[in-house]
C-alpha cells in the first residue's frame, strides 16, 4: 500500500506509540492527585509541556494549553479573542476564503453573534497577501486568524510578515498551524504569533490530541468548563499518555525537519513534474511556496472520487475535493477560494507524501494516475465535448 | 466496511455497456458538471425494444455504477418494461446505495427517460 | 503500592492497552478518508459505536456522540439544552449542589449570561430527593442536571425516579454519570435520561476519551465546530485509537459488573467497618446508597493532606476534599453540600477501591489510617482542646 | 517530581520540637480550623534567650514542616535574632515552599510572634 493521504492524518511513529504504551502502563496516576503516582503523571505531564516549548520557541511553559486536538485549539482561540473583542467594542475579524472549517464554521457563529467577518482573497496561487492584511485591519478588529498552510493545497503563507502587520496595528494574531508544525520551521516569537493551534496527529503523534500556544499577557477563555487543570484554561482530567506522546513525536520531527523536508521535497517536484505531463491539467497552489509533502492537481473531464477509488484498487491512498468525497454537493471551498470553476474542482486529487515515500513510490503513483485520468476520460461526457471542440477546455 | 457494495463496486469496476453507438435513435444526457455527475445514454431501439444500449459518465464511482447496472436491466427489453425502469429498482439492483449517493441512481432513471424521449420525439417527426 | 483513588482515575486494562496499540499501529487511517484504510478505520468507529449503544442501552448508534472526556460532554451537554431553552424563553435550569464542577461551572457561566440556576439540597445523605426535584422544576424550566453518583461520597442518586418527574413535566433530564458507568447498572431507557455524560478513565479506559449519550430526537448544539465527525454534533478528527480501547474497556466492565460490584462492596462493607472504629469519626454520604468502591470519612481534629502525605509514605494511594489538596481556600464543595462544617471537612479522607483490591490491603489500609489519624491528633491543638472539653466534639 | 523538596518532607517527616511546655511563659496560637491550619507554639525564655520551644499543629505538610523548621531556627537564639524572623527565612531554610503553599511559612512566623507578644505581655502583668 501507498499511503499518500499525510494531510488527512499520518501514521504515529514508533516512539511515540511506545511511550504513550509505557505511560498507559506504569503512569496512570492523575495529575491533580497531589502524591505518589500522581505527582510522577504530574512530572511526565510538565515535561512534555516542556519539549512543545522549545519545539515552537515559545518563551514559557505557561503559553501552552493541551486540548483533544487542532479543531479545539481553533475553536477556543478564536472564541477567546472575540471574547476580549466584543468586551473592548470591537466586533471585526480578518481570516481567509480558504481557513479550516474549524475556523470557518467559528467565524460564521461568531457573524451570527453580530462579529463581522472579513475573509481576504487567497489569489489563484493561493498565498494571502501581508499587505492586504493590513489594509483589511480596521479600528474595530479584534483577531486576524490566518492558516500558517494549507491542509489541501499546501500553500505556506507569509506568517512572519503578515504576524508583523498585526503587532504593527495592535491586533492579536492567531494562526492554525495544523499542517505546519512538525513539518516545516515555525517559530511564534520569529513569526511574530500570538496564538496557534497544533493537532498531534498530523506530525506522527496520537489522534485525539493537540495544542494552543497563547503568548504570555494574552487573556484566553476556557471552552471547557471544570476542573483547574491547564491552569484553569482546559478543563478535564489530562490526557498525560497522549500527551507525553505528542512531545515525543514533535521533538522526532523538529529534529529531523530540515533533512525530511529536503528529502521529501525532491520527490513531491517529480511527482509535480510527472502530473504534469497529462494534458488539461494543473497544479493547484504555488508550486515552490508549498508545503514539503504535498501534491495537488486538478483534471479536465473526469470526477475525483471515481479517480480516488480505482487508484485506491491500485493500493494509493489519496483524497479528493470532489464534493462526492465530503457527501456535500459542493467541491472544496479551498479551489474554488482559488478560483477553480466547479467541473474543473471536482476533478482534484491530493497526494500527500512523506520523506518514507519512495522513489518507485512516486514512479508508481505517477503511471497510476497518468492511466486512470485516461480511463476515466475515455467515457466522460465531459471529455468527448471538449476533445469535439463543443465546449472550450479551461485548463 | 466498504462505502459501497460489492455489486457497485463490480459494475465500477468492471462497467457495462461502456461506450457511443453511432447510429442510436435516442440520446439524453442529464445531470451538469457543477454538480459532479453527467450521465449520457445511447439507445438503439428496433421494433420496441432496446437492441443495444451504451453509456458514457463523468462521475463518481455509485453514478458509474449505475448507469452500468441501468442499461444491463433495460437490454433486450421492451421498451414498456424499460418505461417502468425505477431509481429504487436500479439501487436494489447494486445491493443499495449509501443515502447521499441515491442521487445517482435518479440520475441513471432521468438519463434513460431522457434518451426515450428523444427517441418518440425523433420518431413524430 | 495500594492505589486507593480509583475514582480519581483508574489504570487501563490490558485488552483496553492492547487494542489501543493495536488500532494506532495498523488502524492509523482517517474515518473521513473515504477509501481504504480511512474506510477500515470508520469500521473501528462504528463497532466501538455500537457496543457503547449497548452498554447504556441506547436505542440507536446516533445517540453516542464522543467526545474528549467527562468535561467535555457535560458542558456539551448542558449548553445543547440551555441554547434550546433560550430559544423557547425557558431560562430556568434545575441542579443539585454537589454536582462536579464541569457541571457547576458552566452552570455560573450561563447564570452570566441571564439563566437562573436552582441548586437542589443534597442532604446529610448526599441523595436528592425526587419530590424536590419534581416541585423546582418550573414553567420555565429548561434542564435538570443531576449526576448519577457523587464522585466524592459516591451516593448514587435515585435517578430513574429523578428521570420520570422530568418525562411527566416534559424537562430535559441530563445526568453526569462519569462516576456510574461501568461501575453500576446503567440503563437510559430503564432510567428516564435524556443525556448522560461518561468518561473513559473512570472505567479502566483511557484519557482524554469520553461520550455524550442523547437521545434521539434531542436537538444537540456543538461545542467544537469544524468538520462533519459524530454527524456533525463534534468536530475534530476521531480518536479512533481511544475510542476502540473505550469501548473494549467498557465492554468488559459492564459484563463483569454484578460480580465486581458484589466483591467491591463487601470489601468496602468492611474498610467502613474499621474505620468507623476511629472515634469521633462518620462516613460520608449514605452508607447503602453508595458506589462498591467508595469509601469516605471525615476525622475530628485533623487535616486532611498531612494524613494523605503519611499515607503515601505506607503506599497507600488516595485523596481528601480538604482545601490544601485542591489549593483552594474553601474545603471540598461537597462535604460542605452534605453539612460538614469547614474544619471537619478539612479532615476527609476517600479511598476508592475495586475488585483487585485484597483483603490484606483492606487490612492494611484500616491498620494504617488508624495510626496516622492518632499520629496527626497527638500533636493537633484542636484535638487537644476538643479532648481538654474546649471545644465540642462534632463527630 | 515532588510537591514538596526534601526538607519539607524531612521536617514533615520527622517534626522537631513537637508538643507542649508545661510551664512555658510564652503561647501564641494562630490560623483557624475553618481555613485548615493552626499553630501554637509554646516558648520558654529565660535571660531573654529561647531556652525551649515546642508546637502543635493542625494542618497540610507544609504547616507542620514550616512549624518544625521555625521552632529549630528559633531555639537557643537571643529574643532580639527570634524577633528578625521572616517567613521567607522559614521557607528558604526549607528549600522553598509552593506558591500557594507560602501561608504556612507566615503562620509560623505569626506564631512565634504571638508567643513573643504573650511572653511580653505576662512580664509586664
Ligand atoms: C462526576 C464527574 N464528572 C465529570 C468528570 C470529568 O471527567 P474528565 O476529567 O474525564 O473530563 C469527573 C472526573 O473528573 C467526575 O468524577
Ligand atoms: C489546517 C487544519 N486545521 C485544523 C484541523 C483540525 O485538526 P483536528 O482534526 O486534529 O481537530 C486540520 C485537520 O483536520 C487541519 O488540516
Amino acid at each position: 500500500m501507498i499511503y499518500a493521504d499525510n494531510a488527512a492524518t499520518t501514521k504515529m511513529s514508533d516512539a511515540a506509540i511506545e511511550a504513550m504504551t509505557a505511560c498507559m502502563k506504569e503512569n496512570y496516576g492523575n495529575p491533580s492527585s497531589l502524591y505518589g503516582i500522581g505527582q510522577k503523571a504530574k512530572e511526565a505531564l510538565e515535561g512534555a509541556r516542556d519539549e512543545i516549548v522549545k519545539a515552537i520557541h515559545a518563551e514559557n511553559f505557561r503559553e501552552i494549553i493541551f486540548t483533544s486536538g487542532g479543531s479545539e485549539a481553533d475553536n477556543q482561540a478564536i472564541r477567546s479573542a472575540a471574547e476580549l473583542g466584543r468586551t473592548a467594542g470591537k466586533m471585526h475579524i480578518v481570516s481567509t476564503a480558504f481557513e479550516h472549517h474549524a475556523v470557518l464554521h467559528t467565524l460564521k457563529k461568531l457573524e451570527k453573534e453580530g462579529f463581522e467577518i472579513t475573509l481576504l482573497d487567497v489569489h489563484e496561487n493561493g498565498l494571502v497577501r501581508p499587505e492586504e492584511v493590513e489594509a483589511a485591519i480596521r479600528e474595530d478588529t479584534c483577531l486576524v486568524t490566518i492558516m500558517y498552510a494549507n491542509n489541501e493545497i499546501g500553500t505556506i503563507q507569509p506568517i512572519r510578515e503578515i504576524g508583523a502587520v498585526c503587532r504593527a496595528k495592535n491586533v492579536i494574531f492567531h494562526t492554525d498551524a495544523v499542517q505546519a508544525v512538525g513539518h516545516i520551521s515555525v517559530d511564534v516569537v520569529r513569526d511574530n504569533i500570538d496564538m496557534l493551534s497544533a493537532s498531534a496527529h498530523k506530525f506522527h503523534g496520537p489522534k485525539g490530541c493537540g495544542f494552543l500556544y497563547v503568548k504570555k499577557g494574552i487573556k484566553i477563555s476556557s471552552l471547557i468548563e471544570g476542573g483547574a487543570q491547564e491552569r484553569g484554561k482546559r478543563a478535564g482530567t489530562e490526557n498525560v499518555p497522549g500527551i507525553v506522546a505528542t512531545a515525543v513525536a514533535l521533538k522526532d520531527a523538529v529534529a529531523n525537519l530540515d533533512k525530511n523536508a529536503e528529502i521529501t521535497v525532491k520527490k513531491r517536484d517529480r511527482l509535480i513534474e510527472g502530473l504534469k505531463e497529462i494534458p488539461h491539467s494543473a497544479i493547484n497552489g504555488d508550486e515552490k511556496m508549498r508545503l514539503p509533502g504535498n501534491v495537488n492537481f486538478c483534471f479536465e473531464g473526469i470526477e475525483g472520487e471515481s479517480l480516488l477509488l480505482l487508484l485506491d484498487d491500485k493500493g494509493i491512498q489519496a483524497s479528493s475535493g470532489s464534493a462526492c468525497t465530503s457527501g456535500s454537493l459542493d467541491p472544496s471551498h479551498v479551489l474554488l477560494a482559488i478560483g477553480r470553476v466547479h467541473d474543473v474542482a471536482h476533478g482534484s486529487l491530493r497526494l500527500t507524501i512523506n520523506e518514507e515515500t519512495t522513489d518507485e513510490e512516486v514512479e508508481f503513483m505517477i503511471r497510476s494516475v497518468k492511466e486512470v485520468v485516461e480511463y476515466l476520460r475515455s467515457f466522460s461526457p465531459i471529455w468527448r465535448d471538449l476533445t469535439e471542440g463543443k465546449k472550450q477546455f479551461i485548463l | 466496511m466498504s462505502l459501497y457494495s460489492e455489486k457497485v463496486m463490480d459494475h465500477f469496476r468492471n462497467p457495462r455497456n461502456v461506450g457511443v453507438i453511432e447510429n442510436a435513435n435516442g440520446i439524453g444526457e442529464v445531470g451538469n458538471a457543477k454538480c459532479g455527475d453527467i450521465m449520457k445514454m445511447y439507445l438503439l431501439i428496433e421494433d420496441d425494444i432496446v437492441k443495444d444500449v451504451k453509456f458514457e459518465t463523468f462521475g463518481c464511482g455509485s453514478a458509474i455504477a449505475s448507469s452500468s447496472m441501468a442499461t444491463e436491466m433495460i437490454k433486450g427489453k421492451p421498451l414498456s418494461e424499460v418505461r417502468e425502469l425505477t431509481n429504487k429498482a436500479v439501487a436494489e439492483a447494486l445491493d443499495g446505495l449509501p443515502d447521499y449517493k441515491m442521487h445517482c441512481s435518479v440520475l441513471a432513471e432521468e438519463a434513460i427517460k431522457s434518451a426515450l424521449e428523444d427517441y418518440e420525439k425523433r420518431k413524430s417527426e
